[in-house]
């Protein structure tokens, strides 16, 4: 059995890459094999923890919304193998750019879930600090961290020729970069400049799409008619497909990237081809647009479940580890929700901090105004009224 | 008389041009089976078929540009830009193409380009969800816009718009989706691209649009408590704007107050109290006075109520203009 | 011999393919040599007809400007087989949607070399009627006529199906659009959207990019690593390369990719690799930036020469057609200077008849102003102080 | 003291502020080998390599992106666009990205971005190549904006630009690339977001930046031939504008005109008139008048000069304030 995808047909020669399959059966895969080989049950207990930690958190998520403790959520459930998969290769010292949905990139990154949990909370738009874990805010905008992420990649290649030149070549090996995006956003015209780009400067990004088969109700084969990873061919470089819920299918593909990355092999793309089994986020409604069907055909083939019975067959691995580790995530949510309770809103007054970095005129004015307005208000109670329209996507 | 929400009535407006004129066609992302993210384009993919409401690739740019073509091929297609914050990818088309297509021409080419974006704050979502960008838009020739306060104009507007051989770009006031109001459709309305007198008074005048027009009434009515008669204007066209009924309007109140979402600097309330003073110097009692937001990027939903200008703003600005 | 390139080496398996060789010799290529095997030598000198034609009309623009009479022109030495081998095998019906450089597309469109100069004459932005001559006008935002151009095609694919549905199926064969652009412009965003949504709508619209090896400055290899043609595969359609000296293989390939276009066989793409053998414009400076060598090489690829030996050594064709075609186009260039030199601007006032197709109070308003504030002035100057800049690109 | 023009100016500003820090880039099209298509640029690339002035992609998104993503780096990437008209396909990244990132990170990311656009007609060139949008841009906040007139100002403003931790969009004035100045080298001025009183008088102001700098003093050098004293400033800073230093002024006047080249509906003659009426109120012997483009595309070079201001249009609004 293999994953059910809009574009088997036309997928044509480019192969699937799968090292892990829907049983929990190892498959060899002359290319990719090689990358994994040296995984530890340890390694696989690490990559099982932090899935099955994302999808904890992604459920309080969902939970803490609904009780009307976040603005939003985007639930990631589904993904869990392309983005532990994906991030758990690169080092510290890598700068990872992600979209909107990359909670289990940025946990393994270190971000805590409550830091990231700002952002939803509507507290600020950013949450974490981008330098003390390489890995950049969420945005928004579809596609546009993309050219930040090539830009990036262009600077560290640059630092590496600035310090070879004067004569002191740096004894790390080089850093890559890696950009998120989904099959939807693949189609933004910042995509495309960010390919040529990359190519032109050999940067060292990997491309890496998680092609869950939506954007919100639009399925993939509105996008295009072949697997994305067929376009890298179009600008020169390598493009793999993998599958996307198999962690050690992502893990290798990714090792095998971010070598050629740093070995100044240019750019690499990854179509991790995967599915977003809940809702685009907590306002949206999947079954207006999709059958119960295609998710339980997703259903069958949950990342999490394959690497859990792997680890049971052929590790025996047994029931207390997922006990222990249920549990932990159940502390883990426990917390969260208890500092996202507490978490309170900056005065809006440190807005006017923000905007600029150096002394700006009209913000000192406007922030002056602000205050005197705020002070005219002499009741306890706040100016504002709180009419609000309550609807968002 | 049929009472609807603005959303449904810019639902039944398109439905209505839909059936009128074959050539009429929605384009945007996720219009169709979800009816978009807001539910405005709900049943129409199953009304009119998957041929006329297009649920597109993700893509702004190919959204309006492919619609210019398509316009150029005698189709009047209705863009629907999901969220205000995701219309810049599409700048490009929108202000070198679908704006100056006609004049390029010397009058030969037409492109009868609808652009719906859903607009404006205080809705509780996440960043770029929540921007009021009109401004952007008005400063280019070429382009027309109209922004409906109520489920009257929603309706009739939706339609005037695609009738419109210039592209015209609607601002939908989102966080007034749910608002409901009574629409008359059996009379056609007037000219879409004039401002109206929503509500009388002689002291002051209130211009306001889009989601901020119930909170210029509600100012209007507060004031009268203490005493002041404030008219109020629903400025409906952003461009071309009706100065003639703003301006007949400070000429007898004497004071002019705009308010607008978008941050006050380089907003159009600053072309509108230039235009205004210009042609009513002599009348005005004190300087046309603006409130709009701050200079700053639309900030997270916990503060946002501090950043979009209130109720108590418009007072505050209506004292201001009272003590000079 | 075949044409220097700057991508050969990384052109892998995408044939290039040639119909007349350098030396006028005729190639054989299974794939598309059928395409003009009902080519009449009157066809063959039709077309060295029109290429000679563009060419001369061209010098006449350079000079032209040179002596101030245009405030621009855009030269197209070089390109005369890809944009008349392009455009010859379209029908009336179909649509093009050109750059700017296209002259010798419009003048196989029927649109006059003294409509065409009216744009580099300053007095129009346009210049002649696009439904007239289904060609539209030329755009100066790179790359932003080619999402219309997917836009129109996708109106033509409309318009059939509700002839069908109303039981009234077209007797005519399906339009077909083209879509010109350039090497440089192949890197805009709206490139890539364009060919998304013209996969994604199977519109009948042929990409043909004019590979000229320059954009301005910046040669070929910063825009990509491997031939142009080569991301179609990317989008699940075909791209065809095509020596864009050879007009022969150009008429061939345009009609292989018209015949598919009107089967409804989804888009196409041409790379017609050629070479803008002048400036960019007159007011650009080639040796700036590239070698007399290089121009050399492709001079020796001259499109028109190859033809004029092929009609001399395979058809006969004997000296008295080639000067009369020239003496022909020296007058065709003759009254076109007449023409050009008896331009007038239309009033300024005009223009404020066309920004909007509809009234608009503004517009109305200010153009009151406008003639209030002429009418001010009495003297029989023009009121203009007439100081210029006098530089452009 | 060193007599040079503009264009060299912006040249030797840019040499400078490469050679003292290694951090500086520039990238854009054809910004190297050809020097810049109006020469800006010459010579850089030879001088200080193709690792440090990028002949790029013909992309403005990729561009500008890519910068953003440099400057995340630690990098002070200046991009050139290579004609205002094709500033929009970089608008996204500009607006959405480049001005946001800044506050996105609660302060914590800076991405100090210069952006050289060269802008403004009367150049005799053909579609989208003599366009005036920085009101475009004013509007959105995370960003700055220069626009010198002079040869001083474009040789330091680029390296202020540079130095600023905030991205800056410098609006060269193209068609005053040759026009002549004296440049201090040695002694570097002050505040660049500043605006300066670059000929006094008493009895009307009129503002003016960029490529009408000139055209306003003429202006002030005509009125004073017919007994008038005009005040002339030069506003170099569009965003922030120097508010202070205009309403000094027109508090002394009484009477402002602003001319632009940009269209004036929309334009940032309403935000200065608006605010500054509101400011001297009761200074004001006549309404805050502007000049600018009026509401229609561009026009083709043959009447462009009907288009934009001159001379004589400055001297007719300050007729027109004199007549109040
Ligand atoms: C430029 C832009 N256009 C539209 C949107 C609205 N929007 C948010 S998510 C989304 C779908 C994205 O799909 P995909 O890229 O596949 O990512 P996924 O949500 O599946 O992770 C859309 C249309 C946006 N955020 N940005
Ligand atoms: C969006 C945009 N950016 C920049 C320019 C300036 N420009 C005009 S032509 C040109 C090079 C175009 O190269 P190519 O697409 O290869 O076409 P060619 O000129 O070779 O025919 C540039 C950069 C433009 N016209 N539009
Ligand atoms: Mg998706
Ligand atoms: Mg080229």
């Amino acid at each position: 059995m293999t994953a059910p995808s809009h574009h088997d047909a036309a997928a044509g020669t480019l192969p699937r890459h799968q090292l892990l399959d829907e049983r929990g059966e190892v498959r060899e895969d002359p290319a990719l094999s090689p990358y994994v080989e040296d995984l530890t049950l340890e390694d696989l207990q690490h990559l099982y923890r932090s899935m099955t930690a994302a999808r904890r958190v992604d459920k309080e998520g969902t939970s803490l919304q609904r009780q009307g403790q976040l603005v939003l959520w985007v639930p990631l459930r589904g993904q869990e193998a392309a983005q532990v998969g994906s991030a758990w290769p690169t080092r510290p010292t890598d700068r990872l750019f992600p979209s909107y949905r990359e909670h289990a990139v940025a946990f393994e990154r270190g971000v805590r879930p409550a830091e990231l949990m700002q952002l939803f909370r509507g507290i600020t738009a950013g949450g974490w600090d981008p330098e003390e874990h390489q890995m950049n805010l969420y945005t928004m905008v579809l596609a546009s961290q993309v050219p930040h992420a090539v830009g990036y990649a262009m600077g560290t290649a640059l630092d590496r020729r600035a310090a070879e030149s004067e004569g002191t070549p740096p004894e790390t090996e080089p850093e890559a970069v890696v950009a998120y995006f989904g099959d939807g956003a693949s189609t933004e015209g910042e995509i495309h400049e960010s390919m040529v780009f990359a190519a032109s400067y050999d940067a060292p990004v990997l491309f890496f799409i998680q092609n869950n088969q939506w954007a919100i109700s639009v399925p993939f084969a509105t996008q295009s008619r072949v697997p994305l990873a067929t376009r890298a061919a179009g600008y020169g470089f390598e493009g793999l497909r993998v599958d996307g819920n198999d962690v050690l299918g992502v893990v290798a593909a990714t090792r095998y990237a971010l070598e050629k990355l740093r070995a100044g092999e240019g750019p690499v793309l990854i179509e991790a081809e995967t599915y977003r089994m809940g809702a685009h986020t907590t306002a949206d409604d999947p079954t207006k647009y999709r059958e119960r069907d295609e998710e339980d055909e997703w259903g069958h083939l949950d990342p999490i479940e394959r690497l859990r019975v792997h680890l049971r067959t052929h590790h025996d691995v047994d029931d207390e580890f997922f006990e222990t580790v249920a549990r932990e995530n159940d502390e883990l949510a426990h917390e969260l929700r208890a500092e996202v309770l507490a978490m309170t809103p900056p005065a809006f007054e440190e807005s006017f901090a923000k905007a600029y970095a150096e002394p700006h005129s009209l913000v000192e004015a406007e922030r002056a105004e602000y205050l005197d307005y705020q002070a005219g208000f002499t009741t306890q109670d706040d100016p504002r009224d709180t009419e609000t329209g309550g609807t968002g996507a | 008389m049929t009472q609807m929400t603005v959303a449904k009535a810019i639902n039944a407006g398109l439905a209505r041009a839909m059936e009128e004129n074959p050539k009429v066609m929605l384009m945007g992302e996720d219009i169709g089976s979800l009816g978009g993210v807001y539910r405005v384009t709900e049943g129409l993919k199953s009304r009119f078929g998957a041929h006329r409401v297009l649920d597109t690739p993700l893509g702004e740019a190919g959204i309006v540009g492919t619609a210019v073509g398509l316009a150029e091929r005698g189709y009047r297609p209705v863009c629907e830009i999901q969220f205000d914050g995701f219309t810049f990818p599409a700048f490009n088309q929108i202000t070198t193409q679908l704006a100056k297509i006609h004049a390029r021409s010397d009058g030969r080419l037409t492109v009868p380009v609808t652009i719906r974006i859903p607009y404006g704050g205080v809705i509780g979502s996440v960043e770029h969800h929540s921007e009021s960008p009109e401004a952007l838009f008005a400063h280019t020739a070429g382009l027309r816009i109209l922004a409906p306060s109520n489920a009257q104009d929603a309706y009739w507007m939706s339609q005037q718009a695609i009738a419109c051989d210039d592209p015209v770009i609607i601002f939908e006031p989102k966080r007034r989706y749910w608002l409901k109001g009574d629409v008359d459709e059996t009379t056609s309305p007037g000219d879409p691209f004039s401002a109206s007198v929503i509500r009388e008074g002689h002291e002051a005048t209130v211009v306001a649009w889009g989601p901020l027009v119930p909170v210029a009434l509600a100012a209007a009515q507060a004031a009268q408590e203490d005493g002041r008669s404030v008219e109020v204007i629903d400025l409906r066209s952003l461009s071309p704007v009706d100065f003639d009924t703003v301006t007949a309007s400070v000429r007898k109140t004497g004071r002019l107050v705009i308010a607008h979402e978008a941050p006050t600097f380089g907003g159009l309330g600053g072309e509108i109290a230039a235009r205004v003073t210009e042609r009513a110097f002599y009348s005005l009692e004190a300087p046309v006075l603006r409130v709009g937001a701050y200079h700053l990027p639309y900030p997270p939903a916990a503060v946002e109520d501090h950043y979009v200008p209130d109720l108590d703003r418009v007072l505050e600005a209506l004292d201001r203009s009272f003590a000079y």
